[in-house]
């Protein structure tokens, strides 16, 4: 047993550190909520080119070939930064499905130009009125010819502003398909909606658009298969971003807790105050561990079925605890713009309801310990 | 024992009630400013308190020989939880902390002034207690106030003055006494808010109203504006908030919360399959409901302890205080869960669940734990002056 | 709106309060824990003539007349002293049974009876392997000529041993009913079961029980709406007795953290520990409003189909949480016998798992705001 | 990073498993007495721990001038987490705090006494440190040790001394310096169980096991029996708990616990439905399930910070230790909701759903929040040498 890094993840650790103190400082963080775009193309470029965008894509397509817990590391402190990229979308899952499911001609296609950063995927999934599971997907792909036609609503999908294919979740008469949709295609319109966070998210609407068979990701009816299992993985790089939030939180806090005074004390001097710091700090320590863990053994080959979840599910509960007891410890600056910890608090419930919600978590961990 | 209201107070409350529904307003009745709908901020809110003042429903528990009708408490709290009930500007500052300052320590000249036009929603008021060194720990203000001939000159920073940008005067705490102990050293003032030397700095908040943060350089103020006695300040205030937390922090805006949820939840579907079925939702909503029941009793528990008179009901407007914004977070986070994802869709877009009303209050309601005396203070509260417990810091 | 006690009332609660002290000190208590009468007779008889055993039972049957008000009160009495008694079963249940659903005869024969203390009833409900809902009642009642056949197993039985008559609930052809038998008929087994909380309760085995038609109280098929009904005013009744327990559980701990040093400090000068305190009495105070307002709008012949289910459900995790922060703060000697907070612990849990549980409390009450 | 053991260390978890699993001993291995199943306090638990030493696995960590092997702490561990996962008595209080303390600060003379003894099981050990006044703030010990010719005479209390009653030596803080700071005026004594003067009160617990007090009354220790320096006994006992936390509380009862209650969540039936259908039991066992992942991750993060050498784990293991002991109590608070009204059957009746287990564990683990420093003092400790905040009380 061992809980250290190799040297390379460190250094992969401390580099992405480094960029993004540079290049995505909390202005930036700002500047991009609401924005359209949703991401500075600069900072972008400058991920793509230390190969973090890449990380997870093996070395045969130009990525880094690296596995869950190097992405941890990274996710860990883009969660820090609280950085507005596509990575997740573009990065983690799009590539994951195509390397899941996609043909040797779409991998082709895409991968390298992923690993460049030149082109955004993202998943277009969750429906009005639906929810998390496969009985979630309804918009419709029928079959006419060797095409499927597509009509319906899909919405919280990120960054589809930038996306140059949608992985668009429908259902034909074979099940759930995962169907590479260009965005300015016929039929596909956009409306971009506010979210709590600010990241970038729309609506996108479908009518009748009409999508070749080969722009489907694997045999029919499987995407739901492909689409669940990557986003296994896509699990444990959330908890890693929701403990990198959580731990920059707290840090924050304590050190302002170790200087602002109140009734001539530091606020740290209060038993109650320094109390729900402790806490916090075992929560973030013990999920990070946690996290590590569930990456760890995804690199190893082991299934992740429950440690995903689970993951998940402890890391994005303790982010919220966190960012309410260090808004409650900041007292009323807390409350406005100007300071940080409002923006973590943000993010901590959008994380905690968005990649499957704690009632769904809790369910597949229930569903893995109970059903076998 | 009687939980309900009395014949009188019930007729009063359908007379609120009817009157709010025939002067329903959209523009000045607004749920979704959440706890920004107390302030009559805007022209039509304020038309809209001259119209209640016309009611005659302005400092009604005052003296009479001040314009008041002397009636118990009780009904200020019932037209209040009305008009936040309404989302309507609610009876306040004014006619609460500085009228019944000013009705019991007062210069007649003071009186004179402001009595009427409170009672006639003439003049809108902002209080400055809070200073950057001086949240929690509201005796340590530091506002300094020099005497000079004839009056004061006032310098630094008040933080929090959320009505700066509209009131009319300012109802502030500055130290006169710097030498003299902490509680000692502080005297009331009452400024114009437009006075030079007053400079206002919005501070936008986490929700969608802002604060204000006030900077004084070198403000007069003549002598009659000092209000009460020289180093008397901080006794006022305390008395002053204890016998108005009555006002302070309304059930209503929860409970409303609590139904639009459940309306919402008894029609709206996931999957085809009525949300109001799923085991979470149900158990999440009887607790809540369970939850809001508590807090309503713990607001009858003050209400009937002011109404007892002797002390003023501190301990139990403590615990009410303490529970209820407790309460008010959670029912917005666990709104946030039951809607699921949707709930991140920002307030005010026709995608969210009830265009966003609850991820809006979990960013409104944030702040409900702290201001007003956080709910570290309102447990020391409890502990030192209810359970007898000793000084824990 | 007025919270004050009548003369009346207060006088009930003053005198329970001094025949508890006088009659149940806490030796009293400690002595009856697993006693296979459960109650001393000498207690029973004293309340009986103060008349507390009647106290809502009709003048006409030599009740006291009161209402579920000022059973309240005794009962947060009750839970303050810790008292065993059969009050509930006997007092509350059983002649709440009779009175909405028996014969004149049944009435007469037992009401009066049971307010002098000289019979004891108690319902004979659960199951093995079943739950709290009317499915959860599965003991056999074979029609045979004029004749009840009745056989199965019943558990939780309070205090079965004293009983004259258990009020058993069982499935007929008709749906379920409301049977009184006789314990010492043929076919009835006892076996007495300890519980956590030390009370006296009876596994009961009834093998071809046989009992007159007579003996169903009220029509047939009707016997879960009477017990449902009875048990709504019986849960305001437990929550009063759950906030009693907190309150003098809580009282003796701010007591005891006024005088006790660690560190050379009171232990109420903790302000982690000072916390707790302040919360627990938070609890207390809501809860036991919200119990008076459920009791007195019973006592107003207002429904409490919500209030009497929310009233258990905050009462009893009060009771539970407010025990667990004490113990906390006792230390190490509230995990000794010798102290009297394990004795509040075992029963806060006891009481939260009896009487309609949380969960089953949360489905009626979302079930009341949700469904209609 | 790596989660799992070396190859050497699963072989040593293989080796310990398998001959648990030969050596099987309903006697010995009784998990229903919860944290007590750690003592040697029976002759058949005794003679099990002998069968041990005759492995050769106490002491391993030692060094091998004292018959150790000095292998690393890792092993102690898996040795003792396996020991506590069949419920065996654990290797405790010799090998580690008694043991090692004399190692590094033990005369000649004691150390030849006992140091072989432990390796071969021959003594067991109690600890005295607690007493009425000296809780949470252990180095406000007073039982008094008065210097007297040849050596020292003690009176006063001890409380809490779980060994007291089948132990053969006990290992007692005493106040010999009552002038000094109260840190600097405590040593540690070596005295036989049985000697004159000691009077062992048995204390019942609410568990089914008990502890106890001993009172002192002039009981006389010769000055070889004084362990170390006079006056370096809270630094002993110190720096003993820190290198010892590692085998405080072991997680193999909860994961055990756990495991025991999936088993029948599985198989249970309500109303004839499976159990495990049942959305309360679903979301209480995954959050169960999580919680445990969590606590065996903060239990790894100790266990390599001990073998990373350098400081002590302190802050990991109070973090493991608040965190564990919590889960701890709500796995059997959670265990008797899922079982419902028969979680009530107390223990060891054939009524009770798993025999009770449950309804024993949730007394049983009650005192695990406060014993071996409270959760209170676990988080002043991480917010003090973790966190860097300032004392705060």
């Amino acid at each position: 047993m061992d809980l250290e890094f190799t040297e390379e993840q460190q250094m992969i650790k401390d580099m992405t550190r480094a960029l993004l103190d540079e290049h995505c400082p909390i202005e930036v963080v700002r500047e991009m909520e609401d924005d359209p775009k949703g991401y500075p193309v600069g900072l972008w470029k400058q991920m793509a080119e230390a190969g973090l965008v890449g990380i997870l894509i093996p070395e045969r397509h130009g990525g880094g070939g690296l596995g869950l817990l190097e992405a941890a590391l990274v996710y860990e402190e883009l969660g820090r930064a609280m950085a507005p990229t596509p990575h997740f979308v573009s990065a983690v899952l799009g590539p994951g499905i195509l390397l899941e499911a996609g043909s040797d001609a779409q991998q082709e296609a895409w991968l390298p130009k992923i690993v460049a950063g030149d082109a955004i995927l993202t998943p277009a999934w969750l429906e009005p009125d639906r929810g998390f599971g496969p009985e979630g997907v309804a918009l419709a792909a029928k079959k006419e010819g060797d095409d499927y036609l597509l009509s319906g609503v899909k919405r919280h999908v990120n960054y589809a502003s930038s996306a140059d294919r949608l992985l668009v979740l429908a259902r034909s008469d074979d099940g759930i398909e995962l169907l590479m949709v260009d965005p300015s295609s016929e039929g596909v319109t956009l409306k971009q909606i506010c979210s709590q966070s600010g990241e970038a998210h729309y609506r996108v609407e479908l009518r009748d658009v009409r999508v070749p068979a080969n722009a489907r990701i694997g045999a029919a009816g499987t995407g739901w298969d492909t689409f669940g299992k990557v986003l296994h993985d896509g699990l444990v790089l959330q908890a890693a971003q929701a403990i990198g939030g959580a731990d920059r939180c707290l840090e924050n806090t304590v050190e302002y807790a170790k200087v602002r005074k109140q009734f001539d004390k530091p606020l740290g001097a209060f038993q109650a105050l320094a109390h729900y710091m402790a806490d916090a700090s075992t929560h973030i320590d013990g999920g990070r561990a946690l996290v590590h863990e569930a990456a760890w053994n995804r690199a190893r080959g082991r299934s992740i079925t429950r440690f995903a979840p689970m993951a998940k599910l402890f890391a994005c509960n303790t982010y919220q605890d966190v960012t309410r007891a260090c808004a409650q410890i900041w007292g009323g600056v807390a409350f406005t713009i100007e300071y940080d910890t409002q923006m973590y608090f943000r993010r901590a419930k959008e994380m905690q309801l968005s990649w499957w919600d704690t009632p769904y978590l809790e369910e597949l961990v229930a569903a893995d310990v109970l059903d076998s | 024992m009687d939980f309900d209201f009395s014949p009188e107070e019930q007729e009063f409350f359908d007379e609120v009630e009817q009157w709010l529904v025939q002067n329903h307003d959209p523009v000045v009745m607004d749920p979704t400013r959440e706890n920004f709908t107390q302030l009559a901020d805007t022209p039509e809110r304020r038309a809209f308190m001259k119209k209640l003042a016309g009611k005659g429903w302005l400092g009604m528990s005052w003296p009479k020989e001040y314009g008041g009708q002397e009636i118990e408490g009780v009904y200020e709290f019932i037209l209040n939880e009305a008009l936040s009930r309404h989302a309507a500007p609610q009876i306040g500052k004014g006619v609460g902390i500085i009228g019944k300052t000013l009705i019991r320590h007062g210069s007649d000249f003071l009186k004179a002034e402001f009595l009427p036009k409170i009672l006639t929603a003439e003049v809108e008021f902002a209080v400055g207690y809070s200073e950057p060194e001086a949240g929690s720990d509201a005796a340590n203000m530091q506002l300094k106030a020099e005497k000079v001939d004839g009056g004061w000159k006032l310098n630094g920073q008040k933080m929090w003055t959320t009505s700066a940008h509209f009131a009319d005067w300012y109802w502030v705490g500055a130290r006169t006494d710097p030498d003299l102990p902490k509680h000692d050293g502080i005297s009331l003032f009452l400024i114009p808010m437009d006075h030079e030397g007053l400079e206002i700095q919005s501070l936008p908040t986490i929700g969608k109203d802002t604060t204000n943060q006030v900077f004084f350089t070198d403000v007069f103020v003549p002598d009659e504006y000092l209000v009460g006695k020289r180093g008397q300040g901080f006794q006022m205030i305390s008395e002053a908030l204890d016998l108005e937390r009555f006002t302070l922090f309304t059930l209503s805006p929860i409970s409303e919360r609590t139904r639009v949820l459940i309306d919402w939840a008894k029609t709206a579907t996931r999957d085809d399959k009525p949300i109001r079925e799923d085991p979470d939702t149900r158990r999440l909503i009887a607790n809540i409901v369970t939850d809001t029941a508590v807090a309503k009793a713990l607001s009858t528990r003050f209400v009937c302890a002011a109404k007892a008179g002797g002390k003023p009901p501190t301990i139990q407007s403590s615990q009410y205080k303490l529970f209820t914004t407790t309460l008010s977070q959670r029912v917005c986070d666990e709104a946030l869960d039951i809607t699921g994802v949707a709930g991140t869709i920002r307030e005010g877009q026709d995608e969210a669940p009830i265009r966003g009303r609850f991820e809006g209050a979990y960013r409104a309601t944030m702040n409900e734990t702290v201001g007003g005396g956080s709910s570290e203070i309102q447990k020391n509260i409890i502990a030192r002056r209810h359970l007898g417990l000793p000084k824990n810091f």
